[in-house]
């Protein structure tokens, strides 16, 4: 085994035969989580094209009520997320316990920052009176269908800040976690996986951001 | 053949029952033996309530004014029927009961790929079906298993809110099921076993296993909308706020039309090992078995539109979607042709498990060929929302699906807990349960083509004849499904031990001691040869 | 379909990626950003959402292929993100071809011919004659 | 007829004997596999039980000519089906020109029905044998569907736009209509009674006691006014609105350069959605009328503007903007 010369002897669980064919078997049972996942957000996008096809301008109108500059932004602080990620499972693999700790607690951090963004936008929409429902005081043209684009987009980024909290939730175990020594070369497949996890989650941020915030900019 | 001989196992007496005792070591475990069995106790629960509602039902339809019970309390009941035997009981009955105690002892493996996500499936199985349950009974749902907006959302006042949440909930139990199925079963297969060694209850699991990871979440997200929409009328699926009630249909069936797949595809896999182990013949045309299992399960995704042929679809989309329909029976036909050849030049033996599995046979293909009428664009306008299609889909899930979970409990008995039943009284039963099952629901086809409309309190006298037959065919078939609860819960204390392979079968999962130890295997065995080989009649080793 | 028990096949480790590789896809991916950002504003008519959607799959793909370690995973990982994608364009297809056909009665061109009947969104025939 | 137990349905359409041909085709078919498989279970069940002396040799994996047989048979036969039912299928969705139009609005628990002379029903359907009926249905709440199982025709009445079929009563007589998509509490008592009748009796129905309202086009031209439509919509040159006379079935250029059919569907969009669908040339400056029109107004309406003669001197596009044409606000004739 290639951690034989490390001294490490890899963990394994009773039902699998070795380390290998566990980590093999879980990164397809992530993946196969991640293809659930995809349906997930995709029956929501389907119905989002879906109006859009129906309501293509009432949407592109509807898009400027929110604001290119926020979206802008968390989008690069997610992608940013993204790299510290890669770079916490790097450390787990092969960095020291200290390096592991501060990538995934910068990850968490701009996780958070992302999150408080979001938090900002949803309370100027509740300011503006954009929130779908009763309270939605917007009697311009296509109201209904401004609506609808706006109710679509709290489900939309309510469904992903939800899994973004998910994903900060194991964040912090893993630095417990990494704070007892855990990871090391022969195990750190939770690392790794969360890492899957946390790209499929800026994977659906990157099809979010166009579709709500840059369709109504021409 | 495998090569290992089983020997003494070290000791015998410690099996998967008796390895550990008291309620933490049950409601803790992470054996997928004993999480299939956590399974069964809770899906029998469900089927119970579901049955009563069937029962009150049929009883209220007895007389045209429908005297048993209000309209509003008559919708309730076929919605409890529909939900609870849907989403509480068909879907985890084979997947959940016997996967989960079968598929890792037929790879030979020693539990599946993530026992804690196992056992996290049982849990949100019951917080999901607690949910949904507490709806129905705490004033019920009146909107029909089928949640169709806009009255689900506009002018229901039901539970729909509890009962659609709690729905939403059990639909992660089965994703949970479906990643464990096929990481097990891609990665952790005994040595020597390939992919065309493989049993086909194995395929027939993967199969169900891909329409559990692609389907189950578009239901989740169509629920979540739903009921988005009736808690804020935001207008997704209300027409006067620019929403389309279609929709919802669109993305309703197109979970639900492969759910009828969930449910069948198990029972088909089962079906393939009790008619090899009671004819002693190898299956006739293992690929195209296999494949079609595959198939069934890839084109079950395009075919949801033949629900919506009267809707108000374009009739462009019906159709291409009526053309798609027909491509997905050919496998299911080719299955039942297959098997049939299976029991040529066999050493047929009609015990109880086989009396289920040829039940099976006919009741599927009368099943499958009124599913062309459905297909069939003329005729479905006419039958569309008639009793001719709840004739149709429990000729399915009724004759199809429960007796294939019959089956595969009475032919995985004696392994499950290492005891056997009474055979004459389990065969009388299977007959009961055939005779009352063809008495119920063949007169509702001529009710469908008289043109009686489902879901009705009250219907015109001229159909009431038939009801009547419906009816006795219902409490026949409520007697049926009675006393295999008796004798297989009687079994499991009073009954003969059974050896380890009781019906001389050749699956992996016969090799090991019933009821098995905890490890499955004492080692890993070998698998040489290719499935179903009964060339040479098993002698049954004595184990201890 | 992939081997039994790929035993053979190496873990990550082996191709585990570079720094430098991660920081170059970081870098593509702030360019496509930008990119998309700035593309948006300008006018191309119905083309605008399709220049964004062909943007975001790039930056998918880059996502997938280096962060997710798809570039060494197995064929059957691969095959569950592509199947997901199908399933969904699936859904996104029929769906919407259904609202586009509604009004217009279109049908099949050979069941139309088989009957006689004019596909109703062909060209109208000229303005009829007063009766 | 109603009330009498009988084992087969009525067939009182045009469409019912062929639809009910293809019906008994496909039992036949059903039939024949049913017993094939269920004679050769119990056939090798009883032929090849288990006896004690017999040496088991199980047959070959499986012979590739009888796969391919049992497959390309069923394929074929199940290709001829499609076609046969997707024509019937076909005539069902295209209606003759000469139907007699009746609107239907489906409200929870009752079916409304309106003849365009006027004559207003509930939960019954007066039509004249022989005479094919087209129906434009609507429905006010939730989704209903519109089933005469004696014509074999089905449709759903879908809330927020409008859905059409038709049929040809062959045979007089009292049919069962009923409502087929749940709908609510009393979902089964939400049906009715189509009545066939000879023309000659239909006639003298039809002109009997007068229905609650005149003619629909006379109450149409009156809510017209009502309205206050005409002060746009008077079809002079420089009006504010597009010229309505003529109107219906023409290709109309929109200002976002579509050309759509002016169609029911159209005609309704524009009264309750104008935004969605300005006319080429014009401002969009109409309001909607969603919620002062009822359901039945708005088809009151529309059958008034489909009332309106085309004046003769039209060119072929009668809405190209800017053509001048004289047009005399002609009193609403027979529709």
């Amino acid at each position: 085994m290639h951690d034989a010369a490390s001294g490490v002897v890899p963990y394994h669980a009773h039902q699998f035969d070795d380390a290998e064919q566990q980590y093999q078997t879980s990164t397809l049972g992530m993946w196969l989580f991640l293809g659930q996942e995809v349906l997930f957000f995709g029956a929501v996008f389907a119905t989002y094209f879906y109006y859009f096809f129906l309501y293509p301008d009432a949407f592109e109108a509807a898009s400027n009520h929110l604001s290119l500059t926020l979206g802008a932004f968390n989008t690069v602080v997610l992608i940013g997320s993204s790299l510290t990620m890669v770079f916490a499972v790097h450390a787990a693999q092969h960095g020291t316990k200290r390096a592991q700790m501060a990538w995934l607690v910068a990850t968490m951090i701009l996780g958070i920052v992302f999150l408080c963004v979001k938090a900002y936008e949803y309370t100027h929409k509740f300011h503006e009176g954009l929130v779908p429902g009763e309270l939605f005081t917007y009697h311009g043209p296509d109201a209904p269908q401004h609506q609808l684009f706006l109710c679509l987009y709290f489900a939309m980024t309510g469904l992903h800040a939800l899994h973004m909290i998910i994903g900060i939730g194991i964040l912090a175990a893993l630095v417990l976690l990494a704070n007892r020594d855990w990871f090391n070369a022969g195990y750190y497949s939770p690392v790794e996986m969360t890492g899957l996890y946390w790209h499929f989650v800026d994977l659906v941020w990157i099809f979010l951001f166009p579709l709500l915030y840059l369709i109504g900019r021409h | 053949m495998t090569e290992t001989v089983v020997h003494e196992a070290h000791d015998a007496s410690v099996n998967y029952l008796n390895a550990d005792y008291g309620v933490r070591s049950w409601l803790f475990t992470k054996d997928h033996k004993r999480i299939g069995l956590l399974y069964l106790a809770s899906i029998t629960v469900f089927f119970a309530l579901g049955g009563l509602a069937a029962l009150m039902i049929r009883l209220d339809l007895l007389t045209p004014a429908g005297d048993l019970v209000r309209d509003d309390t008559y919708n309730k009941l076929f919605t409890m029927h529909g939900v609870v035997m849907i989403f509480l009981f068909l879907i985890p009955s084979i997947p959940a009961v016997i996967g989960n105690f079968v598929l890792p002892l037929m790879i030979g493996a020693r539990d599946l790929a993530f026992p804690r996500l196992n056992l996290a499936s049982w849990y949100i199985f019951n917080i999901g079906a607690l949910f949904a349950a507490w709806a129905l009974l705490a004033g019920g749902i009146d909107t029909g298993w089928t949640f169709y907006t806009p009255y689900s959302t506009m002018s229901s006042n039901s539970n729909v809110l509890s009962g659609a949440f709690g729905a939403f909930i059990t639909g992660f139990a089965s994703i949970l099921t479906g990643v464990n199925f096929i990481a097990t079963i891609h990665r952790m297969r005994a040595p020597g076993l390939t992919w065309n060694r493989l049993p086909l209850f194995v395929w027939a699991m993967y199969a169900t296993s891909i329409i559990f990871i692609l389907g189950t979440p578009v239901i989740a997200i169509t629920l979540l909308l739903m009921m988005i929409e009736r808690a804020f009328h935001i207008g997704l699926f209300d027409p006067a706020l620019g929403g389309d009630p279609i929709l919802f249909q669109h993305l309703f069936w197109f979970y639900s039309h492969p759910a009828v797949y969930i449910m069948i595809l198990p029972s088909m896999g089962v079906i393939s090992e009790i008619i090899t182990c009671f004819s002693r013949n190898r299956i006739f045309g293992y690929s195209f078995i296999a494949a079609s299992s595959i198939a069934i399960a890839l084109i079950g995704f395009l075919v949801w539109g033949h629900h919506m042929f009267v809707s108000g679809q374009s009739a462009n989309a019906s159709l291409i979607f009526s053309l798609l329909s027909f491509f997905v029976a050919i496998p299911s036909a080719i299955k039942v042709f297959n098997w049939t050849a299976t029991l040529y030049r066999g050493s047929v033996r009609l015990q109880a498990p086989m009396v289920y599995a040829l039940g099976f046979i006919g009741l599927f293909t009368i099943g499958g060929l009124t599913g062309l009428f459905l297909s069939t664009l003329a005729t479905d306008v006419h039958l569309h929302d008639t009793y001719f299609v709840v004739a149709h889909f429990h000729y399915i899930m009724v004759g199809g699906a429960l007796m294939g979970y019959l089956g595969a409990i009475h032919f995985w008995w004696p392994k499950m807990t290492g005891r056997l039943y009474n055979e004459t009284l389990a065969k009388i039963a299977a007959i009961i349960v055939f005779v009352g099952f063809n008495l119920t629901f063949f007169p509702q086809f001529v009710l469908g083509f008289l043109g009686m409309p489902r879901r009705y309190h009250v219907y015109p006298d001229e159909f009431q004849v038939l009801n009547v037959f419906s009816t006795a065919g219902a409490s026949i078939l409520g007697i049926g499904y009675l006393l295999p609860v008796l004798y297989l819960i009687w079994s499991m204390r009073y009954g003969p031990k059974a050896e380890a392979n009781h019906w001389g079968a050749v699956g992996l999962e016969w090799q090991t001691s019933s009821p098995p130890p905890t490890e499955n295997f004492d080692h890993t065995p070998v698998v040489t040869s290719e499935p179903y080989d009964y060339r040479e009649p098993v002698e049954v080793k004595k184990v201890a | 379909m992939s081997e039994q028990k790929d035993s053979t096949s190496v873990t990550g480790e082996q191709h585990s990626i570079s720094v430098p590789t991660y920081l170059a896809v970081f870098g593509a991916l702030m360019v496509l950003t930008a990119v998309t950002v700035v593309s948006a504003h300008i006018d191309l008519g119905h083309f605008n959402i399709v220049v964004a959607l062909i943007i975001a799959v790039t930056k998918a793909t880059l996502v997938v292929t280096y962060f997710m370690h798809l570039r060494y995973g197995t064929n059957m990982t691969r095959a569950v993100l592509i199947s997901g994608v199908i399933a969904v364009f699936l859904l996104m297809g029929i769906a919407i071809d259904d609202l586009r056909n509604r009004h217009t009665r279109t049908y099949l061109p050979f069941i139309g011919a088989l009957n006689g009947v004019r596909p109703p969104n062909a060209p109208l025939p000229p303005h009829p004659p007063e009766e | 007829m109603i009330g009498r137990f009988s084992l087969l349905p009525e067939q009182a359409s045009t469409i019912a004997g062929q639809v009910d041909a293809l019906y008994f085709f496909l039992v036949a078919l059903s039939a024949f596999f049913s017993v094939l498989i269920a004679v050769a279970v119990i056939a090798f069940a009883i032929h090849f039980r288990q006896s004690k002396d017999r040496q088991v040799v199980p047959s070959g994996e499986g012979f590739l000519a009888l796969e391919i047989t049992w497959t390309v048979i069923p394929f074929i036969l199940v290709m001829i089906i499609f076609g046969w039912g997707a024509r019937i299928f076909v005539t069902m969705h295209t209606p003759p020109d000469d139907a007699m139009q009746v609107y239907v609005v489906g409200k929870q628990w009752m079916w409304k029905l309106q003849h365009v002379e006027g004559r207003r029903e509930i939960n019954e359907l007066h039509i004249p044998v022989g005479r094919p009926v087209k129906l434009l249905m609507t429905s006010e709440d939730v989704i209903h569907s519109f089933y005469v199982p004696a014509f074999r025709v089905k449709q759903d009445a879908v809330p927020g736009r409008y859905t059409s079929m038709w049929f040809q009563a062959d045979k007089v007589g009292e049919y069962h209509l009923f409502c087929a998509e749940f709908c609510g509490t009393q979902h089964a008592r939400m049906i009715g009674r189509v009545v066939v009748m000879e023309p000659a009796e239909f006639q003298a129905w039809l002109s009997g006691t007068k229905g609650s309202g005149g003619d629909m086009v006379a109450s149409g031209q009156a809510l017209f006014e009502q309205l206050g439509c005409q002060s746009c919509h008077q079809g002079e040159t420089g009006a504010r609105g597009p010229a309505l006379a003529g109107l219906f079935n023409k290709q109309v250029t929109l200002a976002d350069g579509r050309t759509v059919v002016a169609d029911d569907t159209y005609l309704r969009e524009s009264i309750l959605n104008p935004q969605a669908a300005v006319v080429a040339g014009y401002q969009p400056i109409m309001p909607t009328f969603k919620g002062l029109v009822s359901e039945e107004g708005l088809l009151e309406l529309m059958t008034y503007i489909k009332s309106l003669p085309a004046p003769k001197t039209i060119p072929a596009d009668a809405t190209e903007p800017g053509k001048t044409h004289a047009m005399l606000p002609v009193h609403g004739g027979q529709g």
